[in-house]
């Protein structure tokens, strides 16, 4: 929302805090979606009638090379690489500060300062060097899939990619879903009752998984789609309390139904290999072909949104939906398709993190991927390839985490904290460019 | 949380209100957004107790210009004196507390909150610890009602309340706060003829009373009407003043800045036949009220029916039930004698109806698309524009180069977002698309609302153009000259009800009546007594 | 005048033609429901219900019903109301506000004497349900009323989780350093508001989404509390986690009140923390309805345009608003480790900051109605664990559903419309 | 506290990251630097190639239970053997995996995986690094040659835990609750609910068991081993219930039970708490005055001598179960509330002890290692 048209006074138009200069620059996320506007209220307060004449056209583009410099610099690309450094940054002080080599070098600081600096350096390098290490290529390890933990950053990045797009596509119709936890564990229960439950030929039995998966998880994306087609309540609150439902829907069925006869414990028996994703590159590694289907589910999702009719639909509908129902798109229709193409692409992650990497269902299925997912979707700006990229980016995190915890003893839940700053970061481009002190490339009235 | 810039009235001065006259001065006031300047060096005088028009088009700048006077808005550069003291206002509270009060165009005004309420927030009278003393607030709304015939319930809920008693709430809102100079925004918008009076009426009442009031209008028959000096504002630039003694012509001239052409050239209709009727159309709300209520007319090929009232007494209910966008419908709508009640909106365009809403931005556009995609808003499922569930953008943004030259939509590129257009601009993008494929019916709902005159002008000719070609056309204008322009018969609507159908040739004075509640049998009833005694009411020339 | 008074408002016609049915339906399923469950599945024998702690000074008598009975009583009730319901609905096009209140009342003492009629041991404390509730409610309370401070002043929160979370770490590190209790009460409060200054910084300065900077700052909170965790809390000196090690909040009884059967043992041998909750629920429905500071902050969170023109500094409002919901959601956060139990464990708030969330909307952005909303879900939490000791066949995982479905249920205009302050998620910019 | 406070400032090594104030910054800054030292020598060559490497379960390192006592018999490894050591700690189901895999790249030569939930994660690493050991707690369905299991039949040392619960309970009401249902966590309370029967039978009493029915296999759950306050509410309920001798079986739980449990006493009860995995006595003293005895299962001393038999070449694969027969299980002493407990029912948990041991008390539980 921050600072698309409608709440902004007319006259100050041309960019505004939340639209980078760059005329052409995605809109940060909560513009695209515009999730508040067409929330509670879903009433903008309008800018006055007579106000909207004032609105100029753009103002003449310099053409010098400086000013092309500026608006790189300035532009959405930079703010991202910006935000990410400005995050891993302020991740390191955290890492420094709390190693105790640190502060025990502090502890005679004036009597050997360069100690508390190589203590600092070691701390900060020995962590993210793991971390770079583990997520791409490690000469030192042991075995060939630490060795090449790019594969691992793939890997993770595969249901990151899935429900990403899911956060992504709902976003672009203006709804919020919170719900990919929800939606993946749905997705991951269907999957499972057909993948360990029945037997069918090869081939088949992973479609017919795919196919169970997603439409589980469309299921419970639609009930929030539903919902808020229906009777206006709002998808954020419905889909956090689905989320909760789906752990304990699930637990139950894993406790009963679901459960391994051979075992009392509240997990499922394993997946048929019929019913599991081929592994791409052998036994060594675990990346499987559920990343094909993230990168076909990519240009499908791209195509959708950017080349087909419903795709015009939702985009009218996330940026103005009373326009939208005025042209005669159904508004109410298209918050429930969204919602059920949105919970089958969480469905299909939940597919890949079963068929793929788990084989065995539990009520921690999901993991964190539910809340990442909506992390990558603002990385990504909601645009598939964007969300693409975030996608891999956070597995990259995830695998480099793993290594930095084990071999630098650092803590993994520094990549939430960077992870989530560097969201923070992206959707306010003006802290970007104060810290920067990066001008933009064009004068413009912001300051609340 | 009292913000600590806010000054109350006190009460002692509250006696006082009426002891002292204000004058005010602008000085080469400038304000600019980016690289457009909304002000250009403004100066204007405003002596005390007297009543100064600001006369300019839409999006002339007036509006900017009040809201730098009140604090909402800080000037670029330029100084604004109050009895020749410069003042610095950071915020409403300050302009406030120098005697500047303001209603504004669109009411300040909590739905949710009483009168009382309302009136309070800003100016509270507590007890003891911040403890709301509303008894108080009652009491002066009570004063300053009686003091000018107000029927204000400082009780109820301003939601409930009709437009017209919302804007005496905003005259009480800064009378209590003491101000000596009331700036008045577009007060006329929203009321009848009728009302328009009684406002005048009360304008005169403050003036005698010793408060300056900046009166901003577009309207010249009520500048002309009640003020002392005229200011005529155009592109953010003073162009002139005036005396209430100019001609029509000559502020008309002023204000746009060309020889105008105010009456439009159009044949008389050549009405073929009825092909658009409405039969006890009643449209209810979710709580089961009725919005619109058994209401029944149709329409000619080749004619214009205008239908004329306040905002808010059916207008958009009637054009949005036509459309399909309302739930609780009763009675039929007929088009060529097709069914439309029940049909969803698609059904309905695909019908050949061309709909232009109320409110473009909220409406009519989405303002993130561009104009191209604009363009195509509601043919996007149609050849050429799409196959098999894919866009043609090739087609698309060639008709879109053929809608921006045929229309005159000035625009740097037809990729550019629709939000980036001016308001007239963005109008022309609507009723582009609206006009550009073969019609069977045109409804537009404030077909020129924010619009230059140039645009005007132009929009007028085509929507009578869309009639000569032998469409029915349904004009829904609260701008009783635009609807005395185009239509051929106009209908009246109040609270729902449609007060009856009169020729478009009527008296001003007769629809005033009408839209004040008044059955046309009625109304015609009032003029003949009026016209015998002779007590002809200032608003009632044509 | 004339013209004006004498006319009818547009608003005034009859309310026939358009009814909800949703209502009545809803209605009719669970009057079915009650008839096939509490009827025909209903247990024999008794349900107990105790009163009095055998500690209490006046001991008030169970109260003992015939399970059968009150099923087919409940049913009966049940039935006719639903019936009344759809003849209503037909009638008039909407019910009566006691029709649906009674069914409710009536079907939840249906309810739950079906299920306690059900359980092995065939009794119940109330006494101990309510009090145990409370172990929920108080951080749930905290937490809404939070959400109440800043949504009444326009700002979603949704942080609620991360504020809650930031409080219990801080009052456990610093009551633990200290020693003393209070001051990691102060500490929490900080805490709290330090998150709120991001929520703030961001959405008001930024206009970031509120909705993505809340729940990106729930994350940031997990991290970092998890971080410092592993970092500093877990380190030990001589075997003990001297940093996880906070001084606890002392229960105060209060003379008299606390020997009110039910409501003494839940609300008046609490910590400092449980009394403050209660006047902050008082202090803030006073505050909001009756004060001039809540009729600015209603005002900001409606339309904070008008607000503005009346010389009300909207931005600055919220930014205070918000910390100062920070500083509740933070002392609610401390009631974790200060009260609750003894230390802090990563990720503890366990989602109660978005119950608190769902009991915000609820309680329909009123903070009475918020803080019997908190009740309820701590209720429903309570229940559950109180049922599994009695023996039910119902299994846990459904009773854990409870508050989630009801939320829903709210927001889907089941329970009556939700309707949160107009303004709500709106940034406000002016030039 | 503040006496440990200011040992701590003396240290040195937390204060910077906590306090930050300025001043205390300055006064630590001025130390002196240390000498600097080569690597403290170990005491065995071998053992110093000796990688020894664990992985937990969602419960963390930290939760008093499993996990912590494995990590702790590691730890001790590193101190009395001289290995090294590295750990991971998993936060979901998905960790476990990658967790593994870093482990084998770093070349673990032994990883201790804890729980179950870590059984499929081990098999696959286990079948991937032929070359590499795992030992897995609490889980014996692994066959492979390089991973040795260890588990425990806990219900042989709950069944004396219930007994002695029945004995001292007041009311006649003993209580008891778990994590999750899960069989890591019931077979204690199988054990338990045997043990009061057992002493119902015997003494011809009738002391009841809260929250655990043995024949539904159904009782009081928290649903979780993470959010500590659940633990407090159950044991609230169970209080109120009128049990005045409470088993948690729930890991970090135990902590929020013992809570509860210290607030009621000051109300005027007497309840009394028994502690499970470790003598909660040493590794909770928080809870010394009101604990009564503990089931302990030596994860410590089994994972610090399979690391030790592997360190002398001799791993093999043989499950480990730990019984009360070979000490695995055994019933904490009852430290502080010794006199609470009669010298009859002393007397009379020796001899169930034997006849646990030789048999002729059966304690099952379908929870038991087979």
């Amino acid at each position: 929302m921050s600072g698309t048209d409608k709440n902004v006074p007319a006259e100050q138009t041309p960019g505004t805090p939340g639209a980078p200069g760059n005329p052409g620059a995605p809109s940060i996320p909560g513009a695209t979606g515009t999730p508040g506007a067409t929330g509670a209220a879903g009433k903008p307060t309008a800018p006055s009638a007579q106000g909207n004449a004032d609105k100029p056209g753009k103002p003449e583009k310099e053409s010098s090379a400086s000013q092309v410099v500026r608006e790189i610099m300035s532009g959405s690309a930079m703010i991202s690489v910006l935000a990410v450094v400005v995050a891993l940054v302020i991740g390191g002080i955290l890492i420094a500060i709390t190693d105790t080599r640190v502060t025990t070098a502090f502890g005679y600081f004036f009597g050997d300062p360069m100690a508390t600096l190589k203590a600092i350096w070691a701390s900060i390098s020995e962590a993210y060097g793991a971390l770079w290490r583990g997520a791409t290529y490690d000469p030192g390890a042991r075995t060939w899939q630490g060795r090449l933990g790019i594969f691992e950053t793939l890997t993770f990045a595969t249901p990151l990619i899935l429900s990403g797009l899911s956060v992504t596509l709902a976003f672009r119709v203006g709804l919020f879903n919170i719900g990919a936890k929800g939606q993946i564990i749905l997705g991951a229960t269907f999957a499972g009752v057909v993948g360990f439950m029945i037997e069918l030929p090869p081939g088949i039995h992973l479609l017919a998984v795919m196919v169970a998966g997603a439409i589980g998880g469309a299921l419970w994306g639609g009930i929030a789609g539903f919902l808020k087609a229906k009777t206006g309540a709002h998808e954020v609150i419905v889909t956090i309390m689905l989320n909760y439902i789906a752990v304990s829907l699930v637990l139950y069925l894993l406790k009963n139904q679901l459960r391994d006869p051979s075992s009392s414990n509240p997990i499922s028996p394993r997946m048929h290999e019929t019913a599991m994703f081929p592994l791409l590159l052998g036994p060594n590694y675990r990346l499987h072909a559920g990343l094909i289907v993230a990168i076909l589910a990519v240009i499908v999702v791209s195509w959708l949104l950017n080349r087909s009719t419903l795709g015009f639909e939702y985009r009218a509908i996330g940026a103005n939906p009373r326009a939208a129902r005025t042209a005669g798109m159904l508004v109410s229709r298209g918050y429930i398709t969204v919602m059920l193409i949105s919970g089958a692409l969480a469905g299909l992650a939940g597919v890949t993190q079963l068929a793929g990497t788990e084989k065995i269902l539990d009520a921690d299925i999901a993991g964190s991927i539910g809340f990442d997912a909506i992390t990558v979707a603002l990385l990504g700006r909601s645009k598939p390839w964007g969300t693409f990229f975030a996608a891999i980016l956070f597995g990259a995190f995830k695998a480099g985490g793993t290594s930095m915890a084990i071999n630098a003893n650092v803590s993994i839940d520094i990549v939430a904290v960077v992870q989530s700053l560097i969201v923070l970061f992206i959707a306010a481009p003006p802290l970007i460019r104060s810290i920067f002190r990066i001008k933009e490339a064009r004068s413009e009235g912001v300051s609340a | 949380m009292a913000a600590p810039n806010v000054r109350c009235t006190s009460r002692d001065q509250y006696p006082r209100r009426w002891a002292k006259t204000l004058k005010l001065e602008l000085r080469g006031i400038t304000k600019s957004f980016g690289t457009l300047v909304a002000n250009d060096h403004i100066d204007l005088v405003v002596e005390s107790g007297q009543i100064h028009s600001l006369l300019g088009e839409n999006g002339a700048g007036k509006s900017t210009l009040m809201n730098v006077l009140y604090g909402l808005y800080s000037p670029s550069s330029g100084q604004i004196l109050v009895d020749d003291v410069p003042v610095n206002f950071s915020g409403p509270a300050d302009a406030m507390a120098a005697g500047i009060g303001m209603v504004h165009q669109h009411f300040m005004l909590v739905p949710v909150f009483t009168v009382a309420e309302n009136v309070a927030l800003g100016a509270e009278s507590t007890s003891f610890g911040g403890v709301l003393n509303l008894a108080e607030t009652r009491r002066k709304i009570r004063e300053i009602s009686t003091q000018f015939g107000f029927d204000v319930d400082p009780d109820a809920l301003v939601e409930d309340l009709p437009v017209g008693i919302q804007q005496r709430v905003e005259i009480i809102k800064a009378l209590v706060r003491n101000s000596k100079i009331l700036i008045l925004d577009e007060p006329t918008a929203v009321l009848t003829p009728q009302e328009t009076d009684e406002l005048m009426d009360i304008m005169g009442q403050l003036k005698a009373g010793g408060t300056s009031i900046v009166f901003i209008s577009h309207k010249l028959r009520e500048v002309k009407a009640i003020s002392d000096t005229i200011t005529v504002i155009r592109r953010g630039k003073v162009v002139g003043s005036a005396s209430p003694d100019a001609s029509t012509t000559e502020l008309a001239e002023l204000m746009v800045g060309r020889a105008v052409n105010l009456t439009l050239n159009k044949a008389d209709a050549t009405p073929g036949a009825e092909t658009f009727k409405i039969n006890n159309l009643t449209v209810m709300n979710d709580a089961g009220q009725r919005l619109l209520d058994d209401v029944t007319l149709s329409v000619s090929q080749g004619e214009i029916l205008g239908i004329a009232g306040v905002q808010g007494n059916g207008q958009t209910e009637l054009t949005e039930a036509v459309l399909g966008l309302h739930k609780h419908v009763l009675g039929s709508i007929t088009l060529d004698g097709k069914e439309l009640v029940g049909k969803s909106v698609r059904q309905v365009l695909d019908s050949g109806v061309g709909f232009v809403p109320e409110d473009r931005q909220d409406d009519g556009l989405v303002g993130e698309l561009s104009i191209a995609e604009n363009l195509i808003l509601d043919l996007y499922k149609s050849a050429p524009y799409s196959r098999a569930g894919t866009l043609n953008r090739a087609a698309i943004a060639k008709n879109a180069i053929n809608k921006v030259a045929e229309f005159d939509v000035r625009a740097q590129s037809s990729q550019d977002a629709a939000d980036t257009l001016s308001g007239g601009n963005q109008q022309k993008v609507v009723l582009a698309r609206e006009l550009s494929r073969p019609l069977k019916l045109f409804i537009a709902s404030q077909p020129t609302r924010g619009v230059d005159v140039g645009s005007i002008e132009f929009l007028h000719k085509r929507i009578v153009a869309e009639r000569d070609a032998g469409t029915p056309v349904v004009i829904v204008s609260t701008e009783l000259d635009e609807v005395l322009e185009l239509a051929d018969r106009i209908a009246v609507l109040f609270a729902g009800r449609l007060m009856g159908i009169v020729p478009g040739k009527s008296s001003r004075a007769l629809l005033g009546l009408m839209m004040a509640g008044l059955p046309v049998a009625e109304a015609q009833e009032q003029m003949k007594s009026q016209s015998e005694s002779g007590t002809t009411e200032e608003g009632a020339q044509p | 005048m004339s013209i004006i008074t004498k006319s009818e408002t547009p608003k005034v016609a009859d309310a026939v033609a358009v009814r909800s049915w949703k209502l009545p339906i809803l209605l009719g399923v669970l009057a079915v429901f009650a008839v096939v469950v509490f009827v025909v599945l209903g247990p024999s024998g008794t349900a107990t219900f105790r009163i009095s702690q055998d500690t209490d000074a006046w001991q008030v008598p169970n109260l003992v019903v015939p399970a059968k009975a009150v099923g087919v009583l409940v049913s009966i009730i049940c039935v006719a109301l639903a019936y009344l319901a759809w003849r209503q609905t037909r009638d008039a096009g909407k019910i009566a506000k006691w029709v649906v209140m009674t069914f409710a009342v009536v079907f939840v003492v249906g309810m739950m004497v079906w299920i306690i009629g059900g359980t092995t041991t065939q009794n119940i404390t109330l006494v101990g349900l309510f009090s145990g509730a409370m172990l929920i409610t108080t951080p749930i309370l905290f937490g809404s009323m939070s959400g109440v401070l800043s949504e009444r002043a326009g700002v979603v929160n949704i942080a609620i989780e991360g504020q809650l979370l930031a409080g219990a770490f801080t009052a456990a590190l610093v009551a633990s350093i200290t020693g003393n209790a209070y001051v990691g009460l102060f500490a929490a409060a900080v805490a709290g508001v330090l998150v709120s200054v991001l929520l703030a910084l961001f959405s008001i300065k930024y206009v970031v989404n509120q909705i993505i900077v809340g729940v990106v700052l729930n994350v940031l909170v997990s991290g970092l509390t998890g971080f410092l965790f592993e970092k500093i809390m877990k380190t030990k000196v001589d075997g003990l986690t001297i940093y996880n090690q906070p001084a606890h909040l002392p229960n105060i009884s209060i003379p008299l009140l606390s020997e009110i059967p039910i409501i003494g043992p839940t609300l008046f041998r609490q910590s400092i923390i449980g009394y403050f909750m209660l006047i902050l629920v008082v202090a803030l429905w006073f505050g909001l309805f009756r004060t001039r500071w809540g009729l600015r902050v209603r005002a900001v969170g409606e339309h904070p345009k008008a607000a503005d023109t009346v010389g009300i500094n909207v931005n600055r409002t919220r930014v205070l608003n918000v910390l100062a919901g920070g500083a509740v959601a933070g002392i609610g956060g401390a009631y974790f480790t200060l009260v609750a139990v003894s230390s802090f464990s990563k990720d503890m708030t366990g989602g109660l900051g978005f119950i608190a969330l769902a009991a915000l909307i609820f309680g329909r952005w009123n903070p009475i109605g918020a803080a019997l909303a908190a009740l309820l879900f701590g209720v429903a939490g309570n229940l559950q664990s109180i049922l599994s000791l009695a023996g039910t066949p119902i299994d846990g995982q459904f009773l854990a559903m409870l508050p989630y479905a009801l939320t829903i249920l709210a927001v889907s205009g089941f329970v009556g419309r939700a309707l949160a302050p107009a303004a709500d998620g709106e940034p406000y910019i002016k030039e | 506290m503040l006496l440990s406070t200011a040992k701590t400032f003396k240290r040195g090594a937390l204060v910077g990251t906590i306090a930050l104030s300025a001043t205390a910054l300055l006064l630590t800054g001025c130390g002196e630097a240390p000498p600097a030292a080569g690597e403290s020598s170990s005491q065995n060559p071998a053992a110093a190639n000796f990688l020894g490497c664990i992985v937990s379960d969602s419960g963390g390192f930290d939760d008093q239970s499993f996990n912590q006592s494995s990590y702790e018999g590691l730890k001790s490894a590193e101190k009395d053997l001289g290995i090294k050591l590295k750990e991971a700690q998993s936060s979901t189901t998905a960790d476990f995996a990658p967790n593994l895999a870093t482990m084998a790249s770093a070349g673990c030569n032994l990883t201790v995986t804890v729980g179950f939930l870590l059984a499929e994660a081990t098999g696959t690493a286990a079948k991937a690094n032929p070359d590499l050991h795992y030992a897995i707690i609490d889980d014996n369905s692994i066959k492979a040659d390089n991973v040795k299991p260890i588990v425990y039949d806990t219900a042989q040392a709950a069944f004396m835990a219930g007994y002695v619960a029945a004995s001292v309970s007041k009311t006649g009401k003993v209580g008891t609750f778990g994590g999750i249902n899960i069989p890591t966590v019931t077979i204690f309370m199988d054990g338990f609910a045997q043990g009061v029967d057992y002493y119902n039978t015997k003494q011809g009493k009738d002391v009841k068991l809260l929250g655990w029915d043995a024949k539904s296999q159904q009782g009081s759950f928290a649903n979780t081993f993470e959010i500590i306050q659940e633990g407090t509410k159950t044991t609230n309920n169970l209080i109120a219930e009128g049990a005045d001798v409470i088993m948690p079986v729930a890991g970090p739980l135990g902590k929020g039970a013992g809570d509860a449990i210290l607030a009621a006493n000051k109300t005027g009860k007497d309840v009394k708490l028994v502690w499970v995995d470790s003598d909660g006595f040493l590794t909770a003293p928080t809870y010394k005055e009101i604990l009564l005895t503990s089931v302990i299962k030596t994860m410590g001393e089994a994972v610090e001598a399979v690391v030790k038999e592997d360190l002398d070449g001799k791993f093999d694969a043989t499950p480990y179960i730990g019984t009360l027969e070979n000490g695995g299980v055994a019933l904490a002493p009852f430290h502080d509330l010794d006199a609470s407990v009669t010298a009859d029912t002393k007397t009379q948990l020796e001899e169930i002890k034997k006849s646990i041991v030789d048999g002729s008390i059966k304690v099952e539980s379908a929870a038991s290692p087979k």
